[in-house]
């Protein structure tokens, strides 16, 4: 049960790492390209030990799109074994320069040796305006790649553009609405960019965006603290995990549990059943409603 | 007189490597046999055999009920010094262990067999040594409380591997003086290996010589009078060997 | 606020007082155990049986299964198979442990590949921390805690035997081979339900930490397992307030108490103040 | 195609070529320096150290540091630290590798926490995979393995002399530090680089594995060190062709290769072929 | 003459545990000195400080320059019966690691090593087990092997811990006489600790007697005449271990 044994077509083969430039892809293509997702749904990038066909399969592939060294720092050496024809798309391409520090240091021209600059969020795809900006980094990138096709990408590029901009709006006109704009968050905090986009306050027991830091007590105890003062008892966990601190934090307070999808990846179901980051977006959307508003 | 046991045509191998073959012989409650025969004879590997730690490749042994189960038997194996330095066990501990095998259940101690312990930690001369770490105690203390884990809880059967190797004279004297007694006044039955061919002689009663089979099995006093003893050790050996016997002959 | 006001107002919190009782009696079972362990050279059991608990998630997830409920009999099945590694294959303890850990994060990592995926990030379904631990799980561990010390307490005696001379305790009818499964048995369930409710980090550290400890200054077994014991709870108990006190990550303190308690043990002896 | 052609098709490609080469010198250096840790009951220490580099990783990421720098020095000194351990605390090796690999667990999470966290998975910022070895790692793993070889070759009696008994090793004039302190800082360096350019699980195997495999079969010392080498090759060999023609991954399959070798080896011993 | 080594007011402890202090005496080249003294008197203790394996407390050992750096000492553990017998070592393995004291650099072995191992198995007897496992041997076996392991080097100085505990008699007695071979023709300086002292008595020419300080040191023959034997090992002693002299006077 290999990809390689997919009858042959003449289509672009595109390789991506996560979820969101999986969906955008098959948004952007349609069926001019065959996309596939490189890690399996619900394996952490830990565990994740790709066999020598995931191998020949990026380096047979047209494109490979990922986001960034600091979501996926094994894609470089993903990359590093390609030889020479692939076209590789960092998807978050002009967004690191947006949100670039002042005191941001150069690069000191030994990319083995780069790490992850501190406070800086991997996850620019939970806010629309980035996302509109990854659009156009992997219509660009299909655009070169299969030129016959390009003006396709572009137009169908434009439209899922649109979709984003009516997403974006409706966040905006949801949350202008809200009683608050408290976040409070049982996992790693992966909507940094979002909060940030729509001013929202966000609490969470995590420091960092990556799974490495253990909670302190002291958080937890905020985070209650949060809760008990809260109009709407909510407390949001994360996906694809199992939600143990919203549970207690649940269990001392009475709190209503909520899913928040970040969208890295997605369960074997939803993947098969064809879900949309839009779709996620707009669950997310009424999620945070429900914690935001009276009902 | 039913026997204590009874190994009948015992084979014994390591994987591939025979040790020894069709060994049989039985030993009577009150023996006191003492083992002997080259290195490489197959001592150790017999005793371990007749403790149940060596699984025979034919032949079997059949025990009399009063030590079957193994709860009246003490112990002492040829590798007396303890190699884990580093274990923490005090010698009273060790020795206590002994005393494990007559409980039930689970096997907890009271106030008597900490006194059985000191008791037998006295007559072996290291009662001074009960609080030390095990891994602390020189060659020779080391053998003496392992002897005193062997002899703690009154078995009916000792087997002793080699015991009084480390042990310096003064204490080895003493110590063969212990011996005979819980042979001769409790009806211990005793199995002594040793290459000490005097001590056999002069202490034990019977003699079982080992070379991969059984060369003699009888008094000690009968191996003097037959050939065996100067074909095995040579023409001084009746002198040096049959000490006891030399001398009243002389 | 003071640093005993403080404390007061940490033991308010629900989650809080479940890290004390639970943590307490996941240290003492592991404190009992864990004398066996180190002196048997398991010492790594935690770690190893962490990565065969890996092994059994990803196949719960493959056969639609309860995590824990095919966790645990295949992690006792493993420590099963480093018994009887260390004895058929004579192997030390700790190379049967590499083996079987090392053969099942491979086989962790196929079934992940095979199943192209699961549903839910294996490791967190595993790992538990000492701060989070559910309404059932508190239930469950203070239950088999309470079978574990128990048992350790009843067999205490013919343990011991066992663990310092095996040979000498099957000369004296000892059942060793029953006992060396019950201690597989014990050892595989507090590592498993440990794993999930505090976490490797901590299960492994209660492991060898305390006893070790034990051992720089105790002379005797029965005080060395008293002493890791008392030392193993007692860390348990001081990390959980430190952390809240100086805000930082509960079981990493917990193990930092313990480093520094064996510094302390190790520099008494090095010092030859006992 | 045939199996055949499916491997001559696995050989046109680069990143195979390179796993072959840099995973056959990686294997060759496990198997010579993991008889010498089997025996010395340090077979875990592929797995303490990697629990160790966990922590050199974060405390790079803190002070903005390169991690390979900040790794291998500090990866160097947790293996004295193990060696020193089983020294000065009397431990056995797997209890000292146990303490310093949980120790280091919880600081490296607690510099995470003090960081307020990284935002890129520390884990993966560490871990190779067989698969996908740079350019550069190439040459660094060549030359290092070369070196670490012609070391152990040049030092090997004396190595065995330590191994097998240290007091007389002592009483002969050898300098034994000197030999144990050789032994620590291979072993670190073979671990670190492999851990970054094949990955910890793969590190781990390759130690215990055909020592082990080794010893069921071989009576002698140089014989056992002899087949480990030739069985680590060989499964990484049959390993990455595997895990080619049937699509799994390649650092567990050649894991698989090890385990059945293993099995092998284990059931000669017991049917006595040998 | 020049003395080979000399302990000057040494004093040992493990811990806050004194185990000897004061000791003060020198061993000539060519001298064959047996150590005796009661179990825990510092027999070993001392030897592993005068082979540097335990650091004086207080005062020193002066060696002299053939001797010094080890290069030519061989040394036989009290401890010889291998305890790890899982460890993956041929006898002939364990007896040429003997050799490599007199190597530098690499220290490969060649055709002349080997044939120098086979010779010393070939004389204690062993030759047939060259290829054995070493933790597959008896108990004798193994101190013979470790034996052969401290002599293949043809040191200056043998330096042996109770070398004969686990010997069988035959061998005991042929190991003796090529000791004193050694020592009469080569010249070999011979420390042996022993608790034999029948042996001690008729094979070495000088005693040193411990408990936990020096109690005798001097000829075997003057240990004999003064009253000291008599005060450790009671009345019969003198019979008993003065072996040769007492059949000598009668
Ligand atoms: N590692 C140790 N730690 C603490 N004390 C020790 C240690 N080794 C020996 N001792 C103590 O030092 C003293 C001398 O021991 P040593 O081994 O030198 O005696 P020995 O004369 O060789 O005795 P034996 O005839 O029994 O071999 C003994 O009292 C012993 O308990
Ligand atoms: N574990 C083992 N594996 C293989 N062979 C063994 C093993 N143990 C002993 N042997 C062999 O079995 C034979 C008998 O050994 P055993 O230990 O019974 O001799 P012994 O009479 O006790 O000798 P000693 O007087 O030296 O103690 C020897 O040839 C020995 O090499
Ligand atoms: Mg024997
Ligand atoms: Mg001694
Ligand atoms: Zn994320």
């Amino acid at each position: 049960a290999s990809r390689s044994q997919v009858v042959v077509t003449k289509n672009l083969k595109v390789v991506t790492t996560l979820f969101p430039q999986y969906d955008f892809v098959r948004q952007i293509a349609g069926d001019k390209v065959d996309v596939s997702l490189l890690l399996p749904p619900g394996v952490e990038s830990h565990a994740y030990e790709p066999s020598p066909r995931d191998i020949v399969d990026v380096q047979k592939a047209a494109v490979f799109i990922y986001t960034g060294k600091n979501m996926e720092p094994w894609a470089e050496k993903i990359i590093q074994a390609s030889q020479g024809k692939l076209l590789i798309i960092d998807s978050s391409k002009g967004i690191e320069l947006m949100d670039e520090d002042d005191d941001h240091e150069e690069p000191d021209g030994d990319d083995e040796n780069e790490h992850g600059h501190d406070g800086e969020d991997p996850h620019i795809w939970l806010n629309p305006i980035y996302a509109q900006k990854m659009v156009d980094n992997i219509v660009a990138g299909l655009a070169q790649a299969d030129a016959k096709n390009a003006e396709l990408y572009r137009s169908n590029g434009d439209v899922y553009k649109q979709k984003l901009q009516v997403l974006d709006d409706k966040f905006l006109e949801t949350f202008a609405q809200a009683k608050t704009k408290q976040i409070i968050y049982a996992g790693h905090f992966a909507f940094g960019h979002f909060a940030t986009r729509y001013g929202l306050e966000h609490i969470s027991p995590y420091t960092g965006f990556a799974p490495d830091a253990e909670p302190t007590p002291q958080r937890i105890a905020e985070l209650i603290e949060n809760v008990r003062d809260s109009i709407r008892k909510v407390i949001y966990y994360e996906e694809l995990v199992d939600p143990k601190v919203a549970k207690v934090i649940a269990e001392q307070t009475g709190a209503k549990m909520l899913l928040l999808h970040a969208a890295h990846n997605v369960s074997k179901e939803d993947l098969s059943s064809g879900i949309t980051y839009l779709e996620i977006m707009e669950g997310n959307l009424q999620k945070l409603q429900e914690g935001f508003s009276g009902k | 007189m039913t026997h204590l046991f009874v190994v009948d045509n015992l084979a014994l191998n390591y994987g591939r490597h025979e040790v020894m073959s069709s060994i049989t012989f039985a030993v009577e409650p009150g023996d006191y046999i003492g083992v002997a025969g080259p290195n490489g004879s197959g001592k150790t590997s017999l005793i371990k055999a007749i403790l149940g730690l060596l699984p025979p490749a034919a032949g079997n042994i059949t025990y009399d009920p009063s030590i079957a189960g193994s709860r009246s038997v003490g112990y002492l194996p040829q590798k007396a010094i303890q190699s884990d330095t580093l274990f923490p066990a005090k010698v009273k501990e060790v020795v206590a262990m002994g005393l494990l095998a007559h409980k039930r259940g689970a096997r907890f101690f009271n106030a008597s067999d900490y006194e059985k312990v000191e008791a037998v930690l006295s007559k072996l001369g290291v009662a001074e040594l009960a609080d030390k770490k095990i891994g602390s105690l020189s060659g020779g203390q080391q053998q003496r409380v392992l002897l005193a884990r062997a002899m703690v809880s009154s078995p009916r059967l000792l087997v002793l591997d080699e015991p009084t190797s480390a042990l310096d004279p003064k204490i080895r004297e003493e110590f063969y003086e212990l011996l005979g007694q819980l042979n001769e006044q409790d009806g211990v039955t005793i199995l002594l290996v040793s290459h000490d061919m005097a001590s056999i002689g002069k202490y034990t009663k019977k003699l079982l010589y080992l070379d991969r089979q059984i060369v003699f099995y009888g008094s000690y006093d009968e191996f003097c009078v037959s050939g065996e003893m100067g074909a095995y050790f040579g023409p001084l050996s009746q002198h040096q060997f049959c000490w006891r016997h030399s001398h009243d002959v002389h | 606020m003071t640093y005993i006001e403080l404390a007061f107002e940490a033991l308010q919190y629900d989650f809080i007082r479940r890290a004390l009782l639970v943590g307490s009696l996941i240290a003492l079972c592991c404190a009992f155990l864990g004398t066996f362990l180190v002196l048997r050279k398991l010492s790594m059991i935690g770690d190893g049986l962490a990565h065969v608990s890996f092994a059994t998630v990803a196949l719960a997830l493959l056969l639609s299964a309860s995590p824990l409920l095919v966790s645990i009999p295949l992690v006792i099945l493993a420590s099963f198979a480093i018994l009887g590694l260390s004895e058929k294959a004579e192997l030390h303890g700790d190379a049967a442990i590499g083996l079987v850990s090392s053969f099942s994060i491979a086989v962790g990592v196929l079934i992940a590949s095979i199943a192209k995926g699961f549903n839910v990030d294996l490791m967190s379904y595993l790992f538990g921390s000492i701060l989070v631990i559910s309404q059932s799980d508190v239930i469950i561990s203070v239950a088999l805690s309470v079978v574990v010390l128990v048992i350790v307490v009843f067999f205490f005696n013919s343990l011991f035997a066992v663990t310092y001379d095996e040979e000498f305790a099957r000369v004296m009818g000892f059942n060793t081979r029953f006992l060396n499964y019950l201690i597989a048995v014990l050892t595989s369930i507090t590592i498993a339900l440990g794993i999930r409710v505090v976490g490797t980090m901590l299960i492994s550290s209660l492991i060898v930490f305390p006893t070790v400890t034990a051992l720089q200054v105790a002379k005797g077994f029965k005080m060395t397992i008293v002493i890791s014991a008392f030392v193993s709870v007692a860390c348990v108990i001081i990390g959980v307030f430190t952390s809240y006190i100086l805000n930082l990550p509960t079981g990493a303190t917990i193990v930092l108490a313990n480093a520094v308690t064996f510094a302390l043990s190790f520099s008494i002896r090095r010092l030859r103040i006992v």
